[in-house]
């Protein structure tokens, strides 16, 4: 009906139910992002076991496409190493942006970002998220 | 309540000028309400751009030949024709690029020149961030002060709080005479009157003003005003600053270069006469002339059947609005302290979500912070829905976008709140 | 000396694409040769704005809706195909209003924040005012000085005393590409090789050098460029500086307001990435979007070819004065030292005299000063005359205006010498 | 032929053989004007005894109208009285703005000038000398 492409079901779930939306009190990495279009601002907590993420969550408000992008990412990366996070993140904005990648099975929830590549505005959305754990990576 | 356009107000002729309003957008026909960002172009200033540079194109000021002649003639009757639509003469009329470089050639150039360490500028909050940066790149090299006046929950300028700010004797008094969010109408006739009496100088920013109603700076009697073409039918790339001629004479310049001096040597140079003083290099010749055509279109549908118009629109809009339990409006409620715009939001959706979904309908509103973080701050908010309206929207539009709003409803609506 | 134009360079159709040189002056067929002052734009720039404004109208960045993406996309495809047109990455280039705008962004942004009393600023005596007066306001604000390279009699720039004055290891040096008076075209890579030895920074006006061959910031190497679009056939209004991307970093803002910040709080604010830090405001978006369209067609006709003939059509005006006793030239003697345009004065008459007889033949040539008053005091004139030459330019053309200084003889050739 | 409106016999006349041009050593008032379309410049030399202007000369460059405007200038002004200059003044800015005034007849070399009312660019021309006289008798 209405942007189906967009509005996939699954982004819709993250965004009304975000997985690990909250502060994180025991988190030893964090990171804030702000998309300055829109002034959507994110936080991203990260708490790694040597070079391993344990947890991972975020605070903010936004829109559905940054909500569930970072829902998503909480979710991807708790268990992951460093690298393979840094990997992963590499994977989804060359998604985002359109540049070749290693494409998402269609049962993987981040395969759902892929619609957003045909609304050039909703990628800072959705990028949010992965720009600031790139900068919390960088900065590390 | 029901809501009447004035007999004699033909929008339908009106909108046979606008050649993008035939456009559809994803099959359907485009209902532009993202007026306040920018206003869409009537033939007629296309016409101008057209005719100017198939006839007449050259540089200004400083050619002998006929095309030179002809280009400095249309440019200073468009300087005249611009001036006069907000009731000032042309020598205290310098062309920019828009509101927010009219702004930041007071702040260089009168604001460097008089502000001093400790000096206090009053701002509002529900200031544009062109009336606020500006400032405070100011305050940062003089030393200056930045106090900002609240609004009250109705989304009006707390008058008292700004009074209690002008005994303490502001150097500068910048306030919005429209706002861009709350779509409140401030009196920025009182607020110089007050500011004034201490000894402030005014700078008004209607950016949101002069596209729809009246506005009349000797009558204000501020000292900067400050407003941007493209938001009033002129092509994008010209507006204009409003200033007392002596102040203009006082002040010295902002950007140095061609045709602003009066005599170059190695060492220093000395300035052309106001306004030319704060043109410097080839100016917008194009855009100018085109300007003046436009303020020719507003005046000829008339200033006050535009504000009337406006009016009913957005009686209609709040009307529709208000009646809906998972919407907030902001602002005043009385559209008559209103000019024609509405910021709302869902109570649970985010507004961006809401112009997507609209926008696949081919209604255009725009969901952001519209250059207002402060107010947002204020709202508790990141970002607003606004949908505003100009001379060429219907009724019909209105209660389109009013419909559509269902869609957005049917998409995220059937989660209940989170 | 024959003059040849390279057989497959169609002049003929290149000016079937301009509207305006269809038009007749007091009966007599146009013959533009202010093109240094402004060029002609050809239906192909003026339909993009038509287009733009029928179609896209929209403002950029901020807006979710189809008009705004369609919009954005435009300004910043333009913006990139400006920026690779002179060897720039889009990140590094900036929109402004002109060549002027461009130099005072510098000045104000990199000069305030990086200049301190006793600095050396080294130019040249053959800037344009746009060249010179920023520099003498960033000077009067941080006691920087300021030192000019003269020209030699056969009005190039005196590479010796550059050296001297580099030696004394300026903070910056600004030096045209092309002199808009004399028509040289200056070794801005070798200079800006020297300066970036001794540690300065290079900012090249090169106003009259895009327009007219093909530009490489990155071959140059230089710091800043700054360029017109209306001098190379795209409309007023719209210009652009090119900088390193580092530099644009780490420089302040120039102007505050809408678009350029990140975040904006009561006290201060952050800023947007570069360029669009440095474009505060509502941009002249169609405009730009011309500019682009301005970009691809010279683009299309080659700017090898386009110098190429220039130089044919600047070789025959030179051969043609040279002959007259009464006419003095200035600049090169050599056509393939300069760019497309020759100044000269007759021995007897005043230029402003000369152009508007000429005018009265439908011949549009410029006299004055040309914004270069230390030229002028060099030269011991007050005005030069000017005919400078573009694509479109034919040696019909340069022969008719040759013919036509013999009314000027007509005039005031019967009282002698005085 | 060409252009015999602007360019009256009269007005090449004053042009080819100004009236009074060259410095006046013992002038008791001076005043440089500056045309900053072109960089024209001009400076003005009275010499007055009492109220009565005996001698009046200028020096500087320009154009065929703006020295024939000062050569006419010069030699009007001798013998008038400061008043009577400052009305000339007002008379001969009018005839070139456009502005209401009593017309000089045919014969005065004055009138000559009213062809440059046609020519925008260069009234500013023709105005130098007046503008010059005008400011060193404001600034009297
Ligand atoms: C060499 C040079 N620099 C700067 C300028 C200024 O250009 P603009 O007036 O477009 O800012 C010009 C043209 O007038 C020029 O010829
Ligand atoms: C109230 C107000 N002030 C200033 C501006 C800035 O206008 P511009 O972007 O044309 O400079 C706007 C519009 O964006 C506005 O709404």
């Amino acid at each position: 009906m209405v942007d189906d492409e967009l509005y996939r079901e699954i982004i819709l779930e993250h965004y009304h139910h975000p997985r690990y939306k909250g502060a994180l009190p025991d988190a030893n990495l964090t990171a804030e992002g702000i998309n300055p279009l829109c002034g959507d601002e994110l936080t991203l907590y990260l708490k790694t076991d040597g070079d391993r993420i344990v947890e991972a969550s975020f605070e903010g408000r936004g829109c559905s496409i940054s909500q569930a992008s970072a829902s998503m990412l909480t979710e991807a990366l708790r268990g992951l190493t460093i690298e393979e996070a840094r990997q992963l993140m590499e994977r989804v904005k060359a998604m985002l942006t359109g540049a070749p990648h290693e494409p998402f099975d269609e049962d993987e929830d981040l395969s759902a970002l892929e619609g957003v590549r045909n609304y050039p505005v909703r990628i800072k959305c959705a990028l949010l998220a992965w720009t600031t754990l790139e900068e919390m990576l960088e900065a590390k | 309540m029901s809501v009447q356009i004035a007999a004699t107000y033909d929008v339908q002729t009106i909108r046979a000028d606008f050649p993008i309003l035939k456009r559809r957008v994803d099959g359907n026909p485009l209902v532009y309400l993202d007026n306040a960002a920018t206003s869409q172009k009537p033939r007629q200033v296309i016409d101008a751009l057209v005719q100017y540079y198939e006839q007449s194109n050259a540089n200004v000021h400083r050619g002998l030949h006929t095309l030179a002649e002809e280009a400095t003639e249309a440019y200073e009757t468009a300087r005249a024709k611009v001036a006069h639509f907000i009731g000032a003469e042309p020598e205290s009329l310098v062309f920019t690029r828009n509101t927010t470089e009219a702004i930041n050639l007071v702040a260089y150039a009168w604001g460097l020149a008089n502000l001093r360490e400790g000096d206090l500028i009053v701002l509002s909050e529900m200031e544009h961030h062109s009336n606020i940066v500006p400032w405070q790149l100011v305050a940062q090299r003089t030393g200056a002060k930045l106090h900002y006046v609240p609004f009250t929950s109705e989304g009006e300028l707390d008058m008292e709080a700004l009074e209690s700010l002008l005994r303490q004797e502001p150097k500068l008094v910048a306030i919005t005479h429209v706002s861009n969010v709350l779509g409140t109408v401030n009196p920025v006739q009182e607020i110089t009157r007050k500011a004034h009496a201490v000894g402030a100088k005014v700078l008004v920013d209607g950016a949101q003003a002069v596209p729809h109603k009246l506005v009349n700076v000797t009558q204000i009697d501020c000292d900067f005003y400050a407003f941007s073409g493209h938001k009033m039918l002129a092509p994008t790339g010209i507006g204009a600053l409003y200033a007392r001629q002596e102040l203009l004479e006082q002040m010295p310049p902002f950007m140095g270069g061609g045709s602003m001096i009066r005599k170059v040597t190695h060492e220093f140079s000395t300035w052309a006469d106001v306004p030319t003083k704060f043109e410097a290099g080839t100016p917008n010749i194009a855009d100018a002339v085109a300007f003046g055509v436009a303020v020719d279109y507003l005046q000829r549908v008339g200033m006050e059947a535009i504000q009337q118009h406006e009016q009913s629109l957005t009686e209609e809009a709040l009307r529709l609005l208000e009646a809906e339990e998972d919407i907030v409006i902001y602002g005043p409620r009385d559209a008559r302290k209103r000019c024609g715009l509405v910021s709302f939001n869902f109570k649970h959706v985010h507004p961006h979500d809401v112009a997507q979904i609209l926008d696949k309908r081919g209604i255009a509103i725009r969901a952001g912070h519209h250059c207002c973080q402060i107010i947002m701050r204020r709202l508790d908010v990141t970002a607003t829905a606004r949908a505003s309206f100009y001379l060429y929207n219907t009724l019909e539009e209105v209660r389109a976008f009013w419909k559509a709003l269902d869609d957005v409803r049917k998409v995220f609506g059937k989660y209940g709140g989170r």
